[in-house]
């Protein structure tokens, strides 16, 4: 008997009736090993690379060495350098401090902006909501090559922030979909209702009420994204419309395997950042599973 | 159904327009035109200047756009500056290989995703899920540069599969059996590449709604029949499941657009992707806003497929 | 001739949950009859579409044990191939949300026409649809042809159930299971649904198992009555004397919290604290003494097992000898402290 | 190949081209000197055959097939194989008597008169004419025309801007005297005439002749079916990827050796694996960063010559004047002191770039005539030698001090001096060479910053330095190539009216050597010699823009080719190509 | 006068549909009500699925809006207040049907029940906690439990929670849709029970909607028949269970299910006749479109919607 309206209405995730989201969401991840040790290892990267990097000393990492170029790993050079001469694990710390920074960076601005989009639209609906989904649409047609390119050429300094801002500005919606449609299940609900004739207004309805139902949902998409978002910037950086080379990234140091030598020869150069970017990729993307197991009633583990 | 076609294709007008009015606007923003760097100290500058101005390339954008607009209501897209030769005419050469690179790599992605999907769905938490879920998940993380240049280096070169480069092999009569051959040839490795990691999604989703299809009432009701499990997966779960996957495949699209950049450009195949990526290096605007529209349109397009598709196969989404 | 249609032994169904396996029928026996409604009430949680679902061997992941005997064959734990033969043919089964239980995206007569085609793989097309349409007709859907070509999305809830109707009498079963069928209707329509299932009782002589917590429908429909409560069976009894005479304090705390139209706004019973979930019931001694806890804990069997108090009418444990209500003043106060 | 064609070079917009070692010529270095450019023939040549040439680019080539209007490398490449001019060079880039045409000067060197030999004919079998010439000329000169090629080497003729500006019906300066003999007169006698100085490539007329001259670009006629009289004819077109020819048996030098060529885009990426499977025989370019690695490749020998380009620093020390249409050098610029340029000059080590970043395939450049033109190169000018010490020393006399004690030094009134450097991004060692440079500025005491701290893109680039003649005034100094036209003339460069002059940097000396070099004076090789030296001196001394980089082109070509040889005045063919086996050799 | 007055409501839904989603046809959910509730009585309202009942009900309440008509609640007109700005609206409180969505389930019971306090009052921290646990205490639960969350308490405790929020401000009326239609019929007792209770200690005013004929008759003194968003007949319960005047009540009427056994053939035969009333005279009860007429008075209470005679 007690099964019906809520699954009518979502079927997907069922957390409506599952013990406080969060223990749920950590006991998911502390059952299944792997994204446990997912996690502990991103935690580690994430503390060493920005702990390190505060050490480093990073005018030296880009300072080219003429002397010293392409020299296989050494005590010198644990990851031996690159064509600049530049120390390749230097890069790679600084390098993935800086990817991450990006793809975190990103991730949470399309968050903000996203959910606010998602919420607003679907929780609106009607005219709001049509206008917001055809904006959100032409974002969705718009090249994002080519306005990456172009602002790569007119804004003078490309700095982590302005690299970020760009990106987001094309990855929002994916998430504002997501959230305008969960959005339009759950105002449904009758707490929502409940909440209008208490006399709560729209928007605390909106960000109190409905908000953090969503909350489950959003920790596993933007923590899918932030894989995504880490992978998108090396591609960016491969087709060359990344940083310059002395502001290193995972994606810049991949890029380097466009040439054919250092792709047969110099594994040293990419093959670390790819394996980084991989296993940092794989690491979220199997927190986010786990997590989003968590918030699938159905799926859940234990 | 009619009605709702022409309802978006009326929305689509207006971002269409609005597109290609950013796109101008952008390509204006850019440093440099098309006769930057066309650097000959023999030759007079005022000639160059000339050639600017007979190009319209010092009027203010809303000129040159209007220009642009007259001339695309006619069917003309323009001249392409570099090629020296209509854009319609260079889209339509490239844009046939580009079509067949996404068609077939549509048809791998499917041929890969539904039996593994299917595979993973079925038999959830076996090992052959665990292995099916395990590639998805590579797949996802490898970025798809790095793995075509892995797939060329191992099938291209060390292999010798495939050829490395180009849509088809040179001397070839257009139609013969073994051009056609040919072009499929140069066609597998890049289309492959893509579609062993733009598969990873649709096998996620395939299996995520099997699973979900699984436990819904109405194959209890199946069951209740007397359906053999067989049936019930072929008649019933397949058939529900497979039915967002075929909405997807109008969205598929807008995916394909952005891989064909990095894949084109890795093989060597002349398709839209590299024309895209070519023309804006080189300020070839003409090119750039065609192209760019014109992936504009694809994608709203598939958008559009995906709709239809979806109204025409699920009967609970009525269009009127 | 033997009248038994299903005799159910010592049926334990068990589910896991966390490595551990509980029982949510436990040790049921039951038998029914041909020509004969079979009720099943309780509250919800207790069991009863546990045991329906083991009956048709429909769970999928659930540990059953005990027997189940279909007109003698043994059916617990067959495989499904041969569960098959007689699922939809011999048994049916009907779905208490008709909302889900049609496949949202198959026309009705082709999930009609399913089931007639997994029994009689011969029949040619045409027949099958006559078939089919006699069975809408049947039900009482007023255009059959028209409904034959519908989605069930196209349909009210009351016509679904209909069809979910007519797909479990479409090979006229010997067996049939209804599982709450009514529960999401208006009173109006149960009662035409409710009819339909006498009449299928009445034409084609079947046994029929009818799970519900509506006491009135029980009150007009069944033949017998079996009450459940946490995986048991705690009365059993034919239809009057169980309404007339009921003996076990949940069946009486039941009945008492009906509201009755003979005693307009009169309090109504309350059975105090809650279902006890899967993992928290209580496995020994009688089941229900932790909601009636001003009985004295002696009154409880150690072991409680169903007595035959009069022919046909077994009740559980020895409680029911000296149940009584509470004071209702006093009742008022404790009703809901949580 | 056309004339002068002194464009920018190697940074721009498709060259791929770079860097340095791998794991296996690890530090080994090379010299250009130890490069033949002719082929070696090993072997027994075979009947026919055929051969494969790979050009080498990430992008499709345009299809623009002909001379008189292409743009770009790439399709010059794919013409040369079809079609050629009507005379030849020496290796001093002088127009020889070899060719499809013999020339004859008149006294005042400004009348030419051209005999096309007799059995000269395209493709379709069509004589090719003194008409078809003129043709040439008068659709060039034609105001629809689209292409690049109406520059001042056909400026020069006689009657042409009247033509160009619809003052005349006819060029008044050129005459065809015969079928076969056209007669045409030039404004100035230059010795730039006799290098490079004529256009040599007829038009077909018999096939272009009625077409709108705005349509020829892209008829058929040039995109799908392209005429020619060269060696070989175009057999099939997959456009924007592959040629195929077949050997044309009415050759005039007398039928090719080879039945079928093909040639064929692929990917700079991909070039090492194409040429050790046997997949070409040849490619235009070998990008010389994966040569080290390659080097011993058994299947192929390298041949190597100078490239006729140069690497070089510039500084701006002006602007340009767009009403006077000239060159308006500030006396008060940043960088205006020739102590602080030649310093910076002095305060980097080329060569240590040239051995480490290439290998030594490139080598520190001297002066502003690359010994790609040995007659006129100045080897005894030894230009500015790595000599931090020195560079320090100039700073300090010129009052470039370290004030404040930091390690940087300011400016002379004491204030702080940070140079902006635009440097363009294009290869992989782009990045670190400019970081390498700003470095070694650095280390004299220069605080020297990337332009908005990254490497500029080719079109903000040259708009940047002033293309258009917009100099971007943040921009103090830049580094650059150029490649060098046939003739040496550099006033396109370095006149007071070039606009390309980027430097913005002038002087009466300077105007007065250029004109030199181009005048009836310099006529006389020896005379000319003399100017140039003067004026290499003259840019080491003032150092508007100082040469960093000579470099070398290397180009394997197949064992089994036979006759093959790269670079100008080899006397060497196309139609003398030949093959030892029907297939390539493939790398053991 | 009455407490609530209810005077020709219409709620039409827009269908959308055509080019540019124009709106093409209407959904008349509510189709001109009338009805008067008086102060401290339950008043109910039956109707088989999708009669308008619960569009009834959000109208009053303000989350549907109004096509026509107008609502006076104790002598004041709210037809087009707006939910928020006015005083009048926390007199008027809802009870939802379904005790799981209705509650938020990453609130906690404080959150929840002091939503609509924080709304009209401002109260210290630790008041606002003192009232809640009243409220706790007053609808029978623990004052401790504040700190849970909903998916802790049982299907009836959740509805509770409910209703202590409901009565949070002291509200003069409420508007019960299907309060316990999602629940057990042991718990279905309990919370019918309690809201009985509650009724007199705070002198509330039900609206109580339900499809369930047996707990109508359980909890109401009037009682409202819709049909397809219009009334088919008024009456007390006296009135409609044992003098239904409508055939379309006399049909609901007959079609509740008899707990004794006894009268099954009974109960049978009254069915069945009058399902053949109810097919024979059906059009002199409602006109072409299947529609009831307007209501008639037929006693000092009991109104049924005949034809003609006006
Ligand atoms: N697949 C399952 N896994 C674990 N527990 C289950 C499963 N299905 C049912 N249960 C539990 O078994 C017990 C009996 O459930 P069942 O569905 O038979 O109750 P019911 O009497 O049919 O109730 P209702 O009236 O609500 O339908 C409940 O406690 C339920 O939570
Ligand atoms: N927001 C809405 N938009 C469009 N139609 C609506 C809306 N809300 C209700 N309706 C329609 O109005 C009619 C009356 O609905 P309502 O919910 O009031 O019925 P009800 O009597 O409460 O039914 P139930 O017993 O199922 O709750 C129905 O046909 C319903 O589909
Ligand atoms: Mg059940
Ligand atoms: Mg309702």
């Amino acid at each position: 008997m007690e099964t019906n309206n809520v699954q009518l209405l979502d079927n997907s995730h069922d957390t409506n009736r599952s013990p406080s989201g969060w223990r749920i969401l950590w006991r998911e991840i502390v059952r299944d090993k792997l994204a446990f040790i997912s996690l502990i290892f991103i935690i580690l990267v994430v503390v060493f690379v920005y702990g390190i990097s505060l050490i480093l000393d990073q005018k030296e990492i880009v300072t080219v060495d003429l002397f010293s170029i392409h020299k296989p790993p050494s005590s010198e050079f644990w990851l031996g350098t690159d064509h600049g001469g530049r120390d390749v694990f230097g890069q790679l710390i600084v390098g993935t401090r800086n990817s991450l920074s990006i793809g975190i960076l990103v991730t949470l601005m399309t968050g903000v902006i996203g959910i606010g989009f998602g919420l607003v639209s679907g929780y609106f609906g009607g005219t709001i909501d049509n206008i917001f989904m055809r904006i959100l649409d032409f974002f969705m047609i718009l090249p994002f090559l080519m306005i990456v390119i172009v602002f790569a050429a007119i804004v003078p300094k490309y700095s982590i922030l302005s690299f970020s801002l760009i990106m987001t500005a094309f990855l929002w919606m994916g998430i504002a979909r997501l959230i305008r449609s969960k959005t339009l299940q759950e105002k449904e609900l009758d707490y929502v209702q409940a909440s209008k004739t208490l006399g709560s207004s729209e928007f605390k309805i909106m960000f109190t009420q409905v908000l953090p139902n969503l909350s489950s949902i959003i920790i596993v998409t933007m923590t899918l994204n932030l894989a995504a978002n880490i992978g998108l910037e090396s591609g960016l950086s491969f087709l060359g419309f990344g940083f310059p080379e002395s502001t290193p990234s995972l994606g810049t140091l991949v890029s380097y395997a466009r040439n054919p030598q250092t792709l047969e020869f110099r594994w040293w150069i990419w093959l670390p950042a790819s394996m980084l970017i991989l296993i940092l990729m794989l690491s979220i993307n199997n927190v986010g599973q786990a997590l989003k197991r968590a918030t699938d009633a159905r799926q859940r583990r234990g | 159904m009619w009605k709702f076609t022409v309802r978006r294709i009326g929305i689509m007008i207006p971002q269409i327009i609005l597109l290609s009015i950013l796109i101008f606007i952008l390509a204006k923003m850019m440093p440099g035109d098309a006769l930057s760097g066309m650097i000959d100290p023999n030759v007079d500058p005022s000639t160059i200047e000339a050639q600017r101005e007979k190009l319209g390339l010092n009027n203010p954008w809303y000129i040159q756009y209007i220009d642009w607009l007259k001339g695309v209501i006619q069917g003309d897209f323009g001249q392409s500056f570099r090629f020296k030769m209509p854009v319609t005419e260079l889209i339509s050469q490239r844009l046939i290989n580009t079509i067949w690179l996404s068609v077939v790599t549509l048809i791998l992605t499917y041929l890969i995703a539904i039996p593994l999907g299917i595979t993973s769905g079925r038999y959830n938490d076996t090992w052959a899920d665990r292995l099916i879920t395990g590639y998805t998940y590579i797949g996802f993380a490898a970025p798809l540069f790095i793995f075509a240049l892995v797939m060329l280096w191992m099938f291209g070169f060390n292999l010798g599969w495939f050829p490395t480069g180009g849509s088809v092999k040179p001397g070839l009569t257009p139609g013969t059996f073994e051009y056609v051959i040919s072009k499929i040839n140069h066609l597998l490795l890049p289309a492959l590449s893509m579609a062993l990691i733009a598969t990873v999604s649709t096998v996620q989703y395939l299996r995520s709604e099997i699973i979900d299809i699984k436990q819904k009432d109405f194959i209890l009701t199946a069951k209740a029949k007397g359906a053999s499990e067989s049936r019930i997966y072929n008649r019933h779960i397949l058939r529900n499941s497979l039915l967002p996957i075929a909405a997807f495949f109008g969205y598929e699209i807008t995916g394909l657009i952005g891989g064909t950049i990095f894949i084109e450009n890795i093989f060597g195949y002349p398709g839209m992707g590299q024309l895209f990526f070519e023309s804006i290096l080189l300020r070839d605007y003409s090119v750039v806003t065609s192209v760019v529209l014109l992936f504009g349109i694809a994608s709203i397009i598939g958008a559009l497929i995906s709709d239809i598709i979806l109204s025409l196969i699920d009967p609970r989404i009525r269009i009127k | 001739m033997n009248r038994e249609l299903l005799k159910i032994k010592n049926l334990k169904t068990s589910f896991r949950i966390k490595d551990h396996y509980y029982a949510a029928v436990d040790d049921l026996s039951l038998t029914v009859f041909k020509n004969e409604l079979l009720a099943i009430v309780g509250e919800s949680g207790c069991g009863k579409s546990a045991l329906a679902f083991s009956i048709m061997g429909l769970h999928n992941r659930a540990k059953i044990e005990g027997s189940v005997l279909f007109k003698d064959q043994e059916i617990a734990n067959i495989s499904s191939a041969k569960l098959n033969k007689l699922r939809g043919k011999e048994m049916g089964m009907i779905f208490q949300d008709p909302l889900t239980a049609l496949n949202p995206l198959m026309i009705i007569g082709e999930q009609i026409a399913e089931i007639i085609y997994l029994h009689d793989k011969k029949l040619p097309k045409n027949k099958q649809k006559e078939k089919v349409i006699a069975l809408l007709n049947k039900v009482g859907i007023p255009r059959p042809e028209h409904t034959y070509e519908q989605f069930p999305h196209e349909l009210s809830g009351g016509m679904r159930q209909r069809v979910v109707i007519a797909m479990a009498i479409a090979n006229e079963p010997e067996l049939l299971v209804a599982d709450e069928p009514t529960t999401a209707l208006d009173v109006t329509i149960q009662s035409q649904i409710l009819d339909l299932i006498k009449e299928l009782k009445e034409d084609s002589n079947a046994g029929i198992i009818l799970i519900t917590h509506d006491l009135g429908v029980v009150a007009e429909m069944a033949d017998r009555v079996a009450v459940m409560y946490a995986g048991q069976i705690v009365e059993i009894a034919d239809a009057y004397t169980l309404f007339e005479n009921p003996l076990h304090p949940y069946t009486r705390s039941l009945l008492n919290s009906v509201p009755n139209s003979l005693e307009v706004q009169s309090k109504l019973h309350v059975i105090e604290g809650i279902v006890p979930s899967l993992q928290k019931l209580p496995r020994e001694g009688c089941r229900f003494s932790a909601r009636i806890p001003w009985i004295d804990p002696s009154a409880h069997e150690e072991n409680p097992t169903l007595h035959e108090v009069s022919p046909g009418h077994f009740v559980r444990c020895t409680c029911y000898k000296q149940f009584y209500f509470p004071d209702k003043s006093k009742e008022a106060q404790r009703n809901g402290v949580s | 190949k056309t004339d002068s064609d002194a464009k920018p070079k190697d940074e721009g917009k498709k060259t791929e081209e770079g860097k340095k070692e791998n794991a296996k010529g690890e530090e080994q270095l090379y010299s250009i000197d130890d490069f033949s450019n002719i082929k070696t023939n090993e072997g027994e040549a075979m009947e026919g055959g055929s051969f494969t040439f790979g050009l080498v680019s990430d992008t499709a080539f345009q299809g623009t097939l002909n001379f008189n209007f292409y743009s770009g490398d790439p399709d010059a490449q794919v013409l040369e194989w079809f079609d050629e001019g009507m005379l030849t060079w020496d290796e001093n880039y002088v127009y020889t008597n070899d060719g499809a045409a013999t020339y004859e000067a008149s006294e005042d060197g400004k009348t030419f008169t051209f005999k096309i030999r007799d059995n000269v004919n395209w493709h379709d079998g069509e004589p090719v004419t003194a008409e078809d010439w003129l043709f040439a000329h008068e659709v060039i000169a034609n105001k629809d025309y689209d292409g690049p090629r109406f520059d001042s080497t056909l400026r020069n003729v006689v009657g042409i801007e009247d033509y160009h500006e619809g003052k005349a019906d006819t060029i008044s300066g050129i005459e065809v005297v015969d079928e076969k003999t056209l007669k045409i007169t030039y404004i100035e006698a230059t010795p730039s005439l006799i290098t490079g100085g004529i256009w040599t490539y007829p038009l077909a007329k018999h096939i272009f002749g009625d077409m709108p001259v705005k349509d020829i670009s892209s008829s058929p006629e040039v995109r799908e079916n392209p005429i020619g009289f060269g060696p070989f004819k175009v057999e099939s077109i997959v456009p924007g990827e592959s040629v195929t020819y077949t050997k044309n048996e009415d050759y005039w030098r007398g039928a090719p050796k080879l039945d079928k060529v093909t040639l064929k885009v692929i990917n700079p990426n991909v070039v090492v694996q194409s040429l050790k499977k046997g997949e070409v025989d040849t490619v235009d370019k070998f990008p010389v960063d994966q040569f080290p690695a390659n080097a011993e490749l058994s299947n192929v020998e390298y041949l190597g010559a100078i490239d006729r380009a140069y690497s070089y620093i510039g500084f701006k020390l002006g602007t340009w004047d767009k009403k006077a249409k000239e060159v308006k050098t500030d006396p008060n610029a940043k960088m205006a002191d020739v102590n602080l340029r030649k310093a910076m000059w002095h305060a980097v080590d080329n060569n240590a770039v040239g051995d480490r970043f290439y290998h030594g395939l490139r080598w520190a450049a001297t002066t502003l005539i690359p010994a790609s033109h040995p007659e006129y190169h100045d080897e005894s000018n030894p230009g500015a030698p790595y000599d931090p010490e020195k560079a320090k020393q100039i700073l300090e006399d010129a009052g470039y001090k370290d004030v404040d004690g930091d390690g940087i030094r300011e400016d002379k009134e004491g204030n702080e001096l940070v140079i902006n450097f635009a440097s363009m991004s294009g290869d992989e060692v782009a990045e670190p060479l400019a970081k390498y440079y700003i470095q070694a500025w650095e280390a004299v005491g220069l605080k020297v910053e990337l332009l908005d701290g990254r490497l500029q893109e080719f079109n903000s680039f040259y708009e940047g330095v002033g293309e258009k003649g917009d100099d971007n005034p943040n921009i103090d100094i830049y580094a650059a190539a150029w490649g060098v036209g046939i003739d040496v003339d550099p006033s396109g460069l370095y006149g007071r009216d070039a606009i390309y002059n980027f430097t913005r940097w002038s002087s009466e000396e300077n105007d007065r050597l250029l004109a030199e070099g181009i005048s009836e004076a310099a006529f006389d090789p020896e005379k000319r010699k003399e100017i140039y030296k003067e004026w290499q001196q003259l840019m080491t001394d003032e150092v508007p823009v100082f040469p960093t980089l000579y470099r070398s082109v290397l180009v394997p070509v197949n064992n089994r080719v036979h006759n093959y040889a790269i670079g100008d005045g080899t006397g060497m063919y196309k139609n003398e190509i030949e093959v030892t086996q029907e297939e390539p050799l493939a790398e053991k | 006068m009455a407490f609530l007055e209810v005077k020709n409501l219409k709620v039409h839904f827009p269908v959308k549909g055509g080019l540019f989603g124009r709106t093409v046809d209407h959904i008349k959910a509510v189709d001109g009500v009338n009805f008067t509730i008086e102060k401290g009585k339950t008043y109910g309202l039956v109707g088989e699925s999708g009669s308008g009942k619960t569009t009834t009900g959000r109208a009053i309440i303000g989350l549907n809006n109004i096509t026509s008509g107008n609502i006076k609640f104790n002598g004041q007109d709210i037809t087009n207040l707006r939910r928020t700005d006015m005083d009048v609206r926390k007199d008027v409180q809802m009870i939802f049907q379904d005790p799981y969505s209705s509650l938020n389930p990453k609130k906690r019971v404080l959150d929840i029940v002091s939503e609509p306090i924080i709304n009209y009052q401002k109260l210290t921290k630790s008041d606002l906690k003192k009232q809640v646990q009243e409220l706790m205490e007053l609808v029978g639960l623990s004052p401790d439990s504040i700190y849970k969350y909903p998916h802790e308490f049982s299907g009836g405790q959740r509805q509770r929670i409910g209703i202590a929020r409901a009565i949070a401000l002291r509200p003069k009326l409420i508007i019960a849709d299907e309060p316990v239609s999602a629940l057990d019929v042991s718990v279905q007792a309990q919370v019918l029970n309690f809201m009985q209770d509650i009724q007199k200690e705070l002198g509330l005013t039900y609206l109580f909607i339900s499809h369930d004929l047996g707990i109508i008759k359980h909890m109401c003194t009037e009682i409202g028949i819709m049909y397809k968003g219009r009334y088919v007949e008024q009456g007390t319960t006296d009135d409609i269970f044992n003098h239904p005047q409508h055939i379309y009540t006399k049909r609901l009427v007959a079609a509740i299910p008899d707990i004794n056994p006894r009268n099954r053939d009974r109960q049978l035969q009254f069915r069945q006749e009058v399902k053949v009333e109810y097919e024979r005279s059906y059009h002199d009860f409602f006109d072409e479109e299947g529609l009831a007429y307007k209501l008639q008075p037929i006693s000092d209470t009991h109104l049924v919607a005949l034809p003609g005679r006006g």
